[in-house]
């Protein structure tokens, strides 16, 4: 496997600027200082209080949003401009209103220029994948909120992007669907050489699936570490738990987010 | 409440129950639609019905007869034209006018909407010329139509078309506005080219607006013909209704604009039936009053 | 002076011939009877005709053919002025044209409407005077307008000195200025001078006059009396001193080249009506002329009084 | 505290008939004979399968939906039309995209015509409680995924209706911010004899907040049981794991639910 | 990575450095606005200024300058205008005129656009009527607006009116419809009246539609004022450019057009700040093309 950088921040600062107060125009910091090395092949997630900056730092990643400082690097080059090498799965789904969920998950092949009953066939392999079948021709309007996102998954993996970018895609699942959904995404991606960047909120899961982790800093978000997760592969993602690495290292990352925690509290009351 | 469960029948009656309302759902679904059909035909032969009664009433009583008419009139005018002015080949010229010049203005407003939307700052400096140049009154313009376009069937294209295409203009720029500019940002790092985005994400978001555009056009297209014709010509409806307004025969004159009528009511539908077409996917379309 | 002060309004096509009425208006001669008019321009016939129906005007300038339309919908109404005594429309023809087919104003008039024979001819509206007189000329020659000729109807002034300049047309008719302007800029020569009497059916003729509704004239037979007085004040001094009548027209005209409204008045003034009159044989003419063209199916009677009346006038 | 039922269900099969299938349409079951109570002042959790109708059910207690069958009473009375007493935290957060934060918080007390000087304050108080203060005069799209979901959350509460049906409130939250605020959302409601619907796919937060917890079969959904939780109040959303009665009673959910994966993994492949 | 953090600086510098940074944003933030709108005038200026050079260097070559004249003899007459016509009285005139129709006409398709998008029954009972009225060429109406509406100020406000009023209708029912139904159903659960919900979301979501529908109007109303003038006027840059037109002065024509064409840019400058007010919170408003 390629171990080269597929993913390279360099200092990265943004300031964002609301536009909602009518007098003054305020900008506020929303990553400060950010630096951090994506190795090519490996499964690094994102964990970290709501609001400090995961999204805003995929989007850099996609080439959706400029630093204000620093450098966001893909594949040794400076990302400038929309980066259609990687697969983002949005925190939001995203899905085309107009198009049943079979012509959402077509839509990536279509802009590729895959004839059509190759279109289907793969559809219709993924569509089964996650559970969706029967549902094809239904509009995304007439979807469950975890059918979408699983739609949105999909949408994205079914052109084998080698560096994929994940917001929260089990987020709106259900404890036995997410686990299922987890154990195929190892699946599809061991052995892969793909490169997956994870942003997740449980930490069972980050750590059932990554090789590293970052943690987040509340906001103005900064990475505050990085941790190796010491499991061996391959991960039976049903019986994590069982691990004998995990309780320890569990234990450590909860520790280390419950200082955040504190903070959070101090601030909300 | 497993209690509850068991009490309300046995599994094999729950699951006959639930068969049964698939099939009641299905065949309602498909009388309802022809019922709401079938309502908004009555309703609106009603509505004409209506209307026309009370026109022929009113005529000579609270209104003036010289000027408005009566229906049976203009039914007797309308069935003298078909007869001795070869009605049919007036129509047929004006509505190929009309339409052509609606294709052309529509075309050319979509195209050119898509080509400066998309590019924010050409479109922020031209914006005011084509504005200001929809500010001219066509008849200060009709000189430069005949030197430009003759006094053929051209000038009337050329008129339709210009009264179309600022509308479609408008409408196609808002609605490119419109689009989420999510769609975009995901479409774009899917790999989508420019050509796709413009088919596949920005003109489904935009429809509805064209589609507006479209539908308030139709009856525009047609008055650009006749506008055209009035400049100049020598066939086509509004030179009847030119003729008719010439000899003040007010029921001529209704009655070449109900043929008129007619086309556009048809196109009108046509437009309609397209937007359905194209906003099938939205769950509201056309029930916005009924929250649930 | 001792009159009571009225206010009327006037409604107008916008014509040169109304340019006694406007003279009479600028110069004051309207205010010295007490009158207060105000002219206001309206579209075309149809509308004046609305105007006047609904009470907004009391006067405007008709034609014959409308008010016998009126007549048969059962409104009266009634010609107290007369504006001209010709129709005035002067045909004008692209010289290369009128070289080719060789026709010049010193051919007898019946050669000149022959001569028109499959050409393309403006006029500005179906069924407006330059369609009806058009179609005469043709008639006169033994032409069918439908097939011989094509007649193309072309809005306005402009639209047929541009239609006429790029040669899409071989020649129209209009009242003056519009023919000259084709003249004088070279893309133009006038064949056809009706204004000048050169056809002798349409001379001594009942063309456009001012009417009134009836009702009105009943009732304010002395306001009509001091309009016709002013306007004929105005008919003189018109005649005598052009260029004071240009000075008056200003008003109306003001950024108008002046020697345009010369022009234009020297070549209407001939075919306008000295003093307002009419006579049963002018009318007469009209009518019959109307009924042989089958605008009309019933002719009614031209004796004064009935669609018109020199009672009013005042020389 | 009142014990009469809030929310009656009776029987209640749903059909839907989806629109994307252009030569046929066709109908489909997502709810089969549904019947459930839910006693007034109660915290009531529903966990099931992805698709399972959790949120068509919440939809049709809120007077969205129309059941194809069966009844849904509220207080004794059959819904029919909105049902403007209760509080409903959608699942999307659907926040009015012209109005700021503050704006959006404030939107129901405007409708309920509170003077803006007592909205303001109110609202002030609450965006605190979520951790959301500095962030007044954003606009939706310049909120994270976890700050938006909060602010819905907020918009709903200030309003303090009588019964609140919450449809993964915390769903992009991180555990941290999820935690304080699970403790903040009992802290509200012990006491208040309000109602709470909550729907959630984290097994842990069902019995850590609820009374009772109504388990959903996979689709065509229906209530397979409903559990009462056997710990004691007030609670220590902190510790939760810690409770005696906790375990136990994790793993009997769990079990229970294991049926219903193999049923999907069946499916899925 | 605790060593990289280390060696970017300590802790304080980085602070520093952030402060620099929102400082520089901000200051950036206000330029950029400043420097987006000279360059729009800049631009509009040097494409006017072309556009006029290329209309005074082509009349009397490739154009026939009898009938399109030239920028310098249309300055010339708008002088003349201004001094011996009392330009300014007619233009007052006028622009009352289109001013009041237009707030009528828009006044109208809002509030017929919300009472009838509402109740879609009625709506599509009533709409092909609508349509079809607009059908209707102006020239066979304009007696009955002289009947109804007289030969005062009253019709010309009558007919600019009638011609605003469709396209804001039309575009009013397509915002509304296109207002997302879940907001609906939350705003209802919360406790919005019918008034609530068309103030606070119903609007707010058709805004798009209502202010394109604003700025195709402006040039319409405009012309509606013109048209009216030209039916039955003695005042009015319509009565000018009518009189022009008789006597077939075409720099006097176009210097009446002029003086319009400028109301017609300012009152589209004002629709055009009132829809960026409106929707200020739109991310992408006028930043279609990048879209990062
Ligand atoms: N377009 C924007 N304009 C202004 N502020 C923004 C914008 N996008 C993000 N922000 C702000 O940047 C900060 C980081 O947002 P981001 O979405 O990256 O957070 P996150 O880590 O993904 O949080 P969550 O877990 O809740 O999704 C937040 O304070 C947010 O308000
Ligand atoms: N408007 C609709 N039209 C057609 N089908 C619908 C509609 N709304 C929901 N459904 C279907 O009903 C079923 C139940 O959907 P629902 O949203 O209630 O699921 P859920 O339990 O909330 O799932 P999740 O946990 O994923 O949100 C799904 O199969 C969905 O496709
Ligand atoms: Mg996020
Ligand atoms: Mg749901």
């Amino acid at each position: 496997m390629d171990r080269g950088a597929a993913i390279e921040i360099r200092d990265v600062f943004k300031v964002f600027v609301a536009r909602g107060d009518r007098h003054q125009r305020r900008a506020f910091l929303a990553l400060r200082d950010v630096s951090l090395t994506i190795p090519s092949g490996r499964f690094v997630s994102f964990v970290g209080p709501s609001g400090c900056g995961k999204s805003t730092l995929l989007n850099m990643m996609a080439g959706l949003v400029r630093p204000t400082d620093g450098e966001v690097q893909y594949k040794g080059l400076s990302v400038d401009g929309i980066n259609t090498d990687v697969g983002y799965i949005t925190q939001d789904d995203n899905l085309l209103p107009w198009r049943t969920l079979q012509e959402n998950v077509e839509v990536a092949l279509e802009f590729r220029g895959v004839p059509a009953d190759q279109r289907r066939e793969r559809a219709a392999r993924y569509i089964a994948m996650v559970g969706l079948s029967g549902f094809e021709h239904h509009y995304p309007h007439e979807l469950s909120g975890g059918m979408r996102k699983r739609t949105a998954l999909i949408r994205t993996l079914i052109y084998e992007p080698s560096v994929v970018l994940m917001d929260e895609p089990f987020g709106p699942l259900d404890a036995q669907t997410r686990v299922i959904l987890q154990d195929e995404l190892l699946r599809l991606w061991e052995g892969s050489g793909k490169t997956i960047v994870f942003v997740t909120h449980d930490l069972v899961e980050a750590i059932a699936l990554s090789d590293e982790i970052a943690l987040f800093s509340r906001a103005p978000g900064t990475i505050k570490r990085v941790y190796q997760v010491p499991l061996g592969r391959p991960r039976d993602v049903f019986h994590i738990h069982a691990d004998p690495g995990f309780p320890e290292f569990y234990d450590r990352l909860w520790r280390d987010l419950k200082e955040e925690i504190v903070d959070v509290v101090l601030e909300a009351t | 409440m497993d209690a509850l469960e068991m009490a309300t029948g046995t599994f094999g009656a729950v699951e006959e129950r639930g068969k049964r309302l698939l099939q009641r759902v299905e065949s309602e679904e498909r009388a309802q639609q022809r019922i709401e059909q079938r309502n908004t035909t009555l309703g609106r032969l009603a509505f004409g019905a209506a209307m026309l009664l009370a026109w022929e009433l009113a005529s000579g009583r609270l209104l003036d007869q010289f000027f408005v008419s009566k229906p049976s009139h203009i039914a007797a005018a309308l069935w003298a034209m078909l007869i001795k002015e070869a009605l049919l080949y007036h129509l047929r010229y004006t509505v190929t006018e009309a339409l052509v010049g609606y294709a052309i203005g529509a075309g050319a407003g979509l195209v050119l909407g898509f080509a400066l939307a998309r590019s924010n700052f050409v479109y922020r400096i031209v914006e005011p010329f084509i504005v200001a140049f929809y500010g001219i009154p066509r008849i200060a313009l009709a000189p430069l139509f005949i030197l430009w376009f003759g006094i053929g069937i051209t000038s009337k294209i050329a008129v339709a078309a210009v009264m179309v295409f600022f509308i479609v203009f408008i409408n196609t720029i808002a609605g490119i506005r419109s689009a989420p500019v999510q769609f975009l940002q995901v479409a774009r790092v899917m790999g989508a080219s420019e050509w796709d985005l413009v088919r596949k994400v920005i003109f489904p978001a935009a429809t509805p607006f064209i589609i507006a555009a479209l539908q308030i056009t139709v009856p525009q297209a047609m008055i650009g013909a006749i506008v055209g014709e009035f400049i100049s010509s020598n066939r086509g409806v509004g030179h009847l209704i030119s003729r008719a307004a010439g000899f003040l025969d007010t029921p001529g004159l209704f009655a070449g604009i109900f043929a008129l009528l007619v086309v556009v009511l048809l196109m009108n539908q046509g437009i309609t039936t397209l937007g359905n077409h194209l906003m099938r996917w939205n769950p509201k379309h056309g029930t916005v009053r009924d929250v649930p | 002076g001792q009159a009571q002060r009225v206010r009327i309004t006037e409604v107008h096509t916008g014509t040169l011939f109304m340019a006694p009425v406007y003279i009479a208006e600028a110069a004051g001669f309207m205010g010295e009877e007490g009158i207060d008019l105000e002219l206001t321009e309206v579209d075309s016939g149809a509308l004046g005709i609305a105007a006047l129906v609904s009470g907004q005007a009391q006067f405007f300038d008709a034609d014959p053919f409308q008010a016998v339309q009126l007549r048969r919908q059962g409104r009266q109404i009634l010609f107290i002025y007369n504006l001209t005594k010709r129709v005035t429309l002067d045909m004008v023809m692209h010289p290369e044209v009128a070289r080719a087919r060789n026709i010049s104003r010193n051919m007898p008039i019946a050669q000149r409407f022959a001569a028109l024979r499959g050409m393309k001819l403006g006029i500005t509206r179906p069924g407006a005077a330059t369609d009806v007189y058009m179609r005469y000329y043709l008639k006169r020659a033994g032409l069918n307008p439908d097939r011989d000729v094509q007649i193309v109807s072309i809005g306005g002034g402009a639209g047929l000195l541009a239609a006429l300049r790029s040669r899409q047309i071989d020649a129209f008719h209009l009242s003056a200025p519009t023919p000259y302007l084709a003249e004088r800029d070279g893309y133009g020569v006038v064949v056809i001078k009706s204004s000048a009497g050169d056809v002798p059916e349409l001379d001594n003729f009942m063309y456009t006059g001012i009417a009134v509704y009836n009702i009105y004239a009943n009732r304010n037979g002395d306001v009509l009396r001091r309009w016709t007085k002013a306007v004929n004040r105005a008919n003189r001094l018109m005649r005598q001193d052009q260029a004071a009548a240009i000075t008056r027209l200003r008003k109306y005209f003001p950024r108008t080249d002046p020697a345009l409204l010369a022009l234009a008045l020297r070549e209407i003034i001939p075919a306008l009506s000295e003093d307002g009159t009419m006579n049963e044989e002018m009318m007469e003419k009209h009518l019959q002329f109307m009924l042989d063209d089958g605008q009309i199916s019933l002719k009614p009677s031209a004796k004064e009084g009935l669609l018109w009346t020199n009672r009013y006038i005042v020389k």
